[in-house]
């Protein structure tokens, strides 16, 4: 029974980290380029449900709503600001901006919001924990919806990148960005657009992570981000199924980790899955394997 | 190449700019000999993860100094300067050396144990007199004759809990959640274990966390129902202890909880559901709800002044203050004495016997030689939102 | 500044020629003791009959009949998931032979010298580099058994500058340990400054000694080519492939190439296999040319004998050519390989010179 | 001498050839900056003009100046990204300050007990980069960054389960829970709490030595058949191998040494403070001595040195700016970072420079042209 709650408390967590690893990996896939800022927009995203919750008096979902378009604009406005200037420069500098970016979100937030930790109010604040087998296992909305919410954003996110125009605009940018532009790819606009869905994807994130786990802090976004940059690695940088993947299990390890191995060492054991899983595998599960032309 | 001899110019002169930023901001040493005022220092974080204590420290001590400096006008009057460590010993050292720039006299610092032990040993090398409110380590005061502490050392207070625990819930299955990656939490389970295991008690379950707040407990959780522990010991700050005990309620698990200081200020946490807190244990010398008239006006004053009732930190820091203050007074030096020749003074005082009645002790709180506080603390349970003295 | 430059000229005022003696010992070696997993062709004491008609796979040059062959290659074949990129590649190349390898693009010319170089593994056949198999060698034991190649794209190490380039290539003839090219022993000193002077007598060679000093990524198009023959040349070959010298090389550069590369075989008594679409330069200095088609080897001569083989030119001028005199198809064939037919390098028409 | 065999190659436009690196150009402004540096600052405290605050930061200057230099070989020389560098630091750190308490029983010589603590906390380093470096050879790119950065939080994570202190004069160590009977002041390093007890030792003296010492490492490295061996294969992994380097060897080399220089800027760093917690190594210390590298311009030595001098001095000038102190450093790194890599404004920079500088002669890199009229179009 104890395995069924940690799988579900484990899919869970993973759901939180795949969401989060998708703004990884489309804005890698699109522009090279590792936003380590991406972490601190989940929290920002947080901040904002809860500003609207608690003192605008919105219910959660309308919140939800808006921490969404807060955080779309956000994320254009960071990659106009902050990533646009150096693009093509190589991934180092681009990589120090982002955690100059990452820095002053986080400074930003404490400014304004204080450094007392908030409660987040969950989202599903009404329902019941549905129990079952008996009373013996009992699984919080949170962990459903997440795990929903996970599926159906991976669902609508394969359809768009697929099927719609922008989509395939998108990945042809990924692909190579000079050609792209020759088809008269507006390549800026995709990569904004990729920001966007990133940034909106992380308010989600947020939003979800918090209900299940509600403290709230200028410092939250810093470790779920870590965590999800290396989901989105462990399941091949640039692949969305891939961070779906990587998000999980990587969830999943976590908890039976912490569960049956030991509490200390967690952190250590979800780590090292990571590095035994490129040993084998080089560019991660799903990575696509550049191999060079002689 | 060329570009990087211009790239060398442009670096080097900010360096000399820099440079002369840093030497002209360390030159205003001497304390200003004509008004007469004890400059008292403090580091504590103000950003970063721990920045909620620092700024409860700052704010608590500047209610105290604007007391002070309102009550006698022409007398001695304080001034009380706070720099930021973010609770990391290299920068504590940094914020230090900046205050002893300053012309401090008297430290009132640092806020959390990592930084303050650090600090402690440069304070003891320039004979500077140390009061730190809130830095509970044993190693903080070890070695150090000019270093007090004003609040439990990290191990008493896992001893007192154990006693506490074994003395009135006998029969109780203990299990225990404590932080691996913070000092202070850490510092209270080994005085714990310690008092545990020499009262032959046997602890049903420990589980650690990693260091950021805001995990997921289910596994530790899961871990203590299956052990049959009913009765959990958290000796944690209160952010992961409100995150555990909303996951406990979600899962149905509800034994009592016993937490140590860190705990009070949960009411206080903006959004929390105190209805969860019904019946959590604490050990804490301070509370915002207790009645005595002190606390009241501290509690209004610092609700005025902030907008938030204080928690413990501030508590802390306010009684540092008076302390000090009122220990620089039977010193009988004047304010432009050194920073040296007051603390030889107030050591004299602290290890002599002075004492002081404050708002975190019920009885009068006196310091031994080695820089340890006596001073009961008392147990409260959380009944109806309220603290309730046990 | 100036005369630093000339002082370093004198430096490496040394007789080059005492370069080529440490090959002639190399050979005795192999000849007489005839070590073990011969080629199967050649038997040592069966001599070429000269006037005998040529055996189109395996032809060797003159002057390399009485030594054994560099590289015997039976059989060689590659398939890449299905598709057949080389298939029953066969060549022998002699000792000191300059060898050329035509074809048109993607015959398969640039995976051959992958396969041979292990940078693929080969899927069949059997390659035999100064008598002995190279089963199971990688790109870096073949390097040390003394093979080098440069490639079709130029691949210099641009942000070190030339002399470093070169420097890099005689790594394992500089022997100190980390320990003293960490701390600069006297054992470094005088190790540096032997590769130093051998270096520069490889920039010599080319006359690019002034260029010691730049970053190879920056320099012109032709000074990186002949930089990277260079390097190769530097790790001390047995076999030099050159993939494509002359590419992008205008016809003064070209004919230039063409008598570096004589000097180069000539002075350290190496053998050379180059691809080239340049025709002006395969007939003009390879010794025996081998013709591929869809991967296949048609047939490996002298420049005269491919110029007249049937199976030549039957490949590249179709079957309706056949009945024409052979003054005739061999003019035909000659304008047919100069017009670019076989796609020659962009170079423009190349002057004809009077060949060997 | 042999006459020139081949006529005279025309070697036509040169002009645009760009000077390769001068060893020994970049060697004497480095030790110039070092030395010059440290007799400045010697003379400037001896005539009181600094402060407290500023004294106290000259050994953790000279402790991240070495760790730039050193992460520079991997990230420079090696051309590998590597977010990992703070775990070789902690362990160099503790092992040094474990060394150090276990010579402290025997011996009293301060500077003996130093740098056998820093030998020891290199070598435990190395041994840490090693083990880094087997996964990491199949790795490129920022998948080899993401396993730097997992080795430095497994590090971190393990220091926190570490228990070693002395039990009546022997050495006890305990893994996951406490030693039992053991006395405070026994205590070597106590899990989450970290090193505590540890006698401070490090001086502005040793630490400009660390700093030569790193910097004479890495710059003869550098320069040295290995350091070339490392840097083809940074420019051209195929043709490296092509010339027969065995590019695992020399990837793990890079990686190996500069772990251990790391290790021995932590064990100095460790013996600075009397306390250390592991908390103090996670990924944020990695990253600032990247942002030092990166600000100093990937590849260069004197850079690092004063990029990591500069931000290790700001954050503390910047506290007059009290509770915006991080912020201002956020928006300085994010506004330096634009403005030294963003071509745009890089080419407006220069164009200010070239109008305020007098006309250079011809030897900074321009070739100037040559009468003799050899230069080939």
């Amino acid at each position: 029974m104890i395995f069924l709650t940690n799988l579900i408390s484990g899919l869970s967590l993973g759901s939180v980290y795949a969401i989060i690893a998708l703004g990884y990996t489309m804005v890698y896939g699109i522009s090279k380029m590792l936003n380590f800022a991406h972490g601190d927009v989940i929290m920002i995203g947080g901040y904002m449900s809860f500003i609207m919750t608690m003192y605008m008096g919105l219910n959660g979902w309308l919140a939800l709503l808006v921490a969404m378009v807060i955080c779309t604009i956000l994320g254009i406005t960071i990659e106009r600001l902050a990533y646009r200037p150096l693009r093509g420069t190589g991934s180092l500098a681009v990589l120090i901006t982002a955690i100059g970016v990452s820095y002053f979100l986080q400074n930003i937030a404490l400014l304004i919001w204080g450094a007392n930790p908030k409660m987040f109010t969950s989202l599903f604040n009404g329902m019941k924990p549905i129990h079952a087998m008996g009373g013996q296992l009992t699984i919080t909305p949170e962990s459903i919806f997440t795990i929903l919410a996970n599926i159906v954003i991976m669902i609508l996110l394969t359809l768009f990148v697929s099927k719609t125009k922008a989509g395939k605009a998108m990945r042809a940018v990924s692909e190579d960005n000079g050609a792209a532009q020759l088809m008269g790819i507006n390549v800026n606009q995709s990569i904004s657009l990729t920001f966007a869905i990133g940034s909106g994807l992380a308010a989600v994130a947020g939003v979800l992570m918090l209900s299940a786990y509600p403290v709230l802090m200028p410092t939250t976004g810093a470790m779920p981000g870590i965590k999800a940059f290396t989901a989105a690695v462990f399941g091949g940088i640039g692949s969305i199924p891939g961070a779906m993947i990587g998000g999980l299990i990587l969830g999943i390890i976590e908890i039976f980790s912490r569960a049956y191995i030991s509490t200390e060492l967690s952190d250590a054991i979800v780590f090292a899955c990571l590095i035994i899983v490129l040993l084998v595998k080089p560019t991660g599960l799903l990575g696509k394997k550049i191999s060079e032309k002689v | 190449m060329k570009k990087n001899w211009k790239k060398a110019v442009v670096v080097a002169v900010s360096c000399m700019m820099v440079f002369m930023l840093a030497a002209c901001g360390g030159g205003g040493g001497s304390s200003d000999a004509g008004e007469n005022v004890l400059k008292m220092g403090c580091t504590g974080p103000l950003t970063g993860p721990a920045a909620i204590y620092g700024n409860a420290v700052k704010n608590g001590g500047q209610i105290a100094v604007d007391e002070i400096n309102a009550a006698n006008p022409d007398g001695v009057q304080v001034a009380w300067q706070v720099e930021d460590d973010e609770a990391d010993g290299e920068k504590a050292v940094n914020a230090y050396n900046k205050l002893m720039d300053d012309g401090m006299q008297v430290f009132v610092g640092s806020v959390t144990s990592g930084a303050c032990v650090a600090v402690a040993e440069k304070t003891n090398a320039d004979r500077v007199f140390e009061l730190t409110p809130s830095a509970s380590q044993a190693a903080v005061t070890e070695g150090k004759d000019n270093v007090f502490q004003l609040c439990f050392r990290d191990p008493d207070q896992g001893t007192i809990s154990a006693d506490y625990i074994v003395e009135n819930f006998p029969d109780a299955k203990v299990g225990v959640i404590y932080n691996n990656a913070s000092d202070y939490s850490a510092g209270i389970y080994d005085g714990f274990k310690k008092e545990m295991d020499a009262k032959g008690v046997e602890i049903v379950a420990v589980e650690a966390f990693a260091d950021d707040a805001n995990t997921d407990f289910q596994a530790q959780l899961n871990s203590m129902k299956n052990a049959g522990a009913d009765f959990v010991f958290l000796p944690n700050y209160y952010t992961p202890v409100s995150n555990i005990l909303v996951q406990a309620d979600k899962m149905g698990y509800a034994p009592t909880f016993f937490g140590c200081d860190g705990v009070d200020g949960i009411l206080t946490l903006e959004g929390f559901d105190t209805s969860l807190a019904e019946g959590v244990y604490l050990l804490t010398p301070f509370t915002a709800s207790a009645e005595d008239e002190k606390t009241q006006n501290f509690v209004k004053a610092y609700m005025d002044a902030y907008g938030e009732e204080p928690n413990q930190f501030a508590a802390d820091a306010y009684d540092c203050v008076y302390a000090c203050y009122n220990a620089f007074k039977e010193t009988g030096l004047e304010t432009s004495a050194s920073a040296a020749d007051i603390c030889e003074a107030m050591v004299a005082q602290f290890a002599g016997g002075f004492s002081y009645e404050g708002l975190t002790a019920a009885n009068a709180m006196k310091w031994q030689a080695t820089g340890e506080v006596d001073k009961m603390p008392a147990v409260y349970v959380i009944e109806g939102g309220k603290y309730v003295e046990k | 500044m100036a005369d630093k430059k000339d002082k370093r000229e004198e430096l490496i005022d040394i007789d080059i020629s005492d370069s080529g003696h440490a090959y002639e010992n190399r050979q005795e070696i192999y000849y007489n003791d005839n070590v073990g997993g011969r080629a199967v062709f050649v038997d040592s004491k069966e001599q070429y009959d000269p006037d005998e008609p040529y055996n189109d796979q395996v032809y060797i040059p003159e002057k390399d009949r009485d030594k054994a062959p560099i590289l015997e290659v039976k059989g060689l074949g590659i398939d890449f998931g299905g598709l057949t990129a080389v298939d029953n590649f066969n060549l022998t190349l002699g000792r000191t032979e300059i060898g050329g390898l035509i074809g048109p693009n993607g015959a398969g010319k640039t995976t051959i010298f992958n396969m041979l170089t292990k940078v693929y593994e080969p899927t069949r056949g059997e390659i035999f580099f100064d008598g002995k198999s190279t089963k199971g060698m990688n790109t870096v034991d073949i390097n040390k058994a003394g093979m080098a190649r440069t490639f079709q794209n130029i691949r210099l190490f641009d942000k070190l500058t030339v002399e470093e380039n070169i420097k890099v290539a005689l790594h394992h003839t500089t022997n100190y340990g980390l320990i003293d090219g960490m701390l600069h022993t006297p054992k470094y000193r005088h190790e540096e400054f032997r590769i130093r002077k051998e270096a520069m007598k490889y920039l010599k060679i080319f006359g690019m000694t002034k260029t010691a000093d730049y970053r190879a990524g920056s320099l012109p198009y032709g000074a990186q080519r002949r930089l990277e023959i260079m390097r190769a040349l530097a790790t001390k070959p047995k076999l030099l492939l050159l993939d494509e010298p002359a590419a992008g090389m205008n016809p003064s550069e070209t004919s230039e190439l063409m008598e570096t590369i004589k000097e180069i075989r000539d002075r350290f008594q190496i053998g050379i296999f180059l691809i080239e679409h340049d025709m002006s330069l395969v007939m003009g200095i390879c010794e025996g040319i081998v013709v591929l088609n869809y991967g296949r080897t048609i047939a490996k001569g002298s420049a005269k004998d491919i110029q007249s083989n049937p199976k030549v030119i039957e490949a590249y001028l179709g079957k309706s050519r056949g009945k024409m005199d052979e003054e005739e198809k061999a003019e035909d064939l000659e304008e047919a390989l100069s017009k670019g037919k076989l796609e020659s390098a962009p170079s423009g028409k190349p002057d004809r010179k009077e060949g060997e | 001498m042999a006459e020139r065999i081949l006529k005279n190659i025309r070697i036509g436009g040169l002009k645009n050839a760009v000077k390769g690196n001068d060893y020994r150009k970049e060697a004497t402004i480095s030790y110039g900056i070092l030395i010059g540096g440290y007799i400045l600052l010697q003379i400037l405290t001896a005539a009181g003009l600094i402060g407290h605050n500023l004294q106290g930061q000259f050994v953790p200057i000279c402790v991240y100046i070495s760790l730039a230099v050193s992460l520079n070989l991997v990230v420079g020389i090696s051309g590998e990204l590597s977010l990992g560098h703070a775990g070789f630091m902690a362990v160099g750190a503790f092992s040094g300050i474990l060394m150090s308490r276990i010579l402290l029983q025997s011996m009293s010589f301060e500077p003996a007990i130093l740098i056998i603590s820093m030998l020891f906390g290199a070598l435990m380093a190395s041994i840490a980069g090693f083990i880094i470096g087997i996964p990491i050879l199949g790795l490129r790119g920022d998948y080899l960054a993401i396993v730097t950065l997992a080795f430095g939080e497994i590090i971190r994570n393990f220091m926190n389960v570490l228990y070693f202190g002395f039990v009546d004069g022997k050495l006890r160590f305990a893994f996951n829970h406490t030693i039992e009977g053991i006395e405070d002041t026994d205590r070597i390093i106590t899990g989450a709490i970290g090193a505590t007890g540890t006698k401070t030792m490090a001086s502005f003296t040793w630490g400009l030595l660390l700093c030569l010492f790193t910097v004479f490492i890495v710059l003869n490295l550098k320069n040295s058949k290995q350091g070339r061996a490392i840097m083809s294969i940074r420019d051209n992994r195929i043709a490296g191998e092509s010339i027969g380097l065995d590019v695992r060897k020399y990837k793990l080399m890079a990686f190996v040494v500069s772990a251990a220089l790391a290790g021995m800027a932590g064990c100095l760093f460790g013996l600075n403070y009397s306390t250390l917690v592991p908390i103090k190594f996670n990924f944020n210390t990695s990253v600032l001595v990247l942002v030092f590298v990166v600000l100093g311009g990937v590849g260069n030595m004197w850079g690092g040195i004063i990029a990591a001098t500069l931000l290790t001095i700001l954050p503390e000038t910047f506290r007059q700016f009290a509770d915006y102190r991080m912020l201002t450093y956020a928006i300085v790194l994010i506004l330096v970072m634009i403005g030294t890599y963003n071509p745009a404004i890089k080419s407006r920079v220069n164009a200010l420079f070239s109008k305020i500088k007098p006309k250079k002669k011809k030897d900074d890199g321009k070739v100037k042209k040559k009468k003799s009229g050899k230069e080939g179009a």
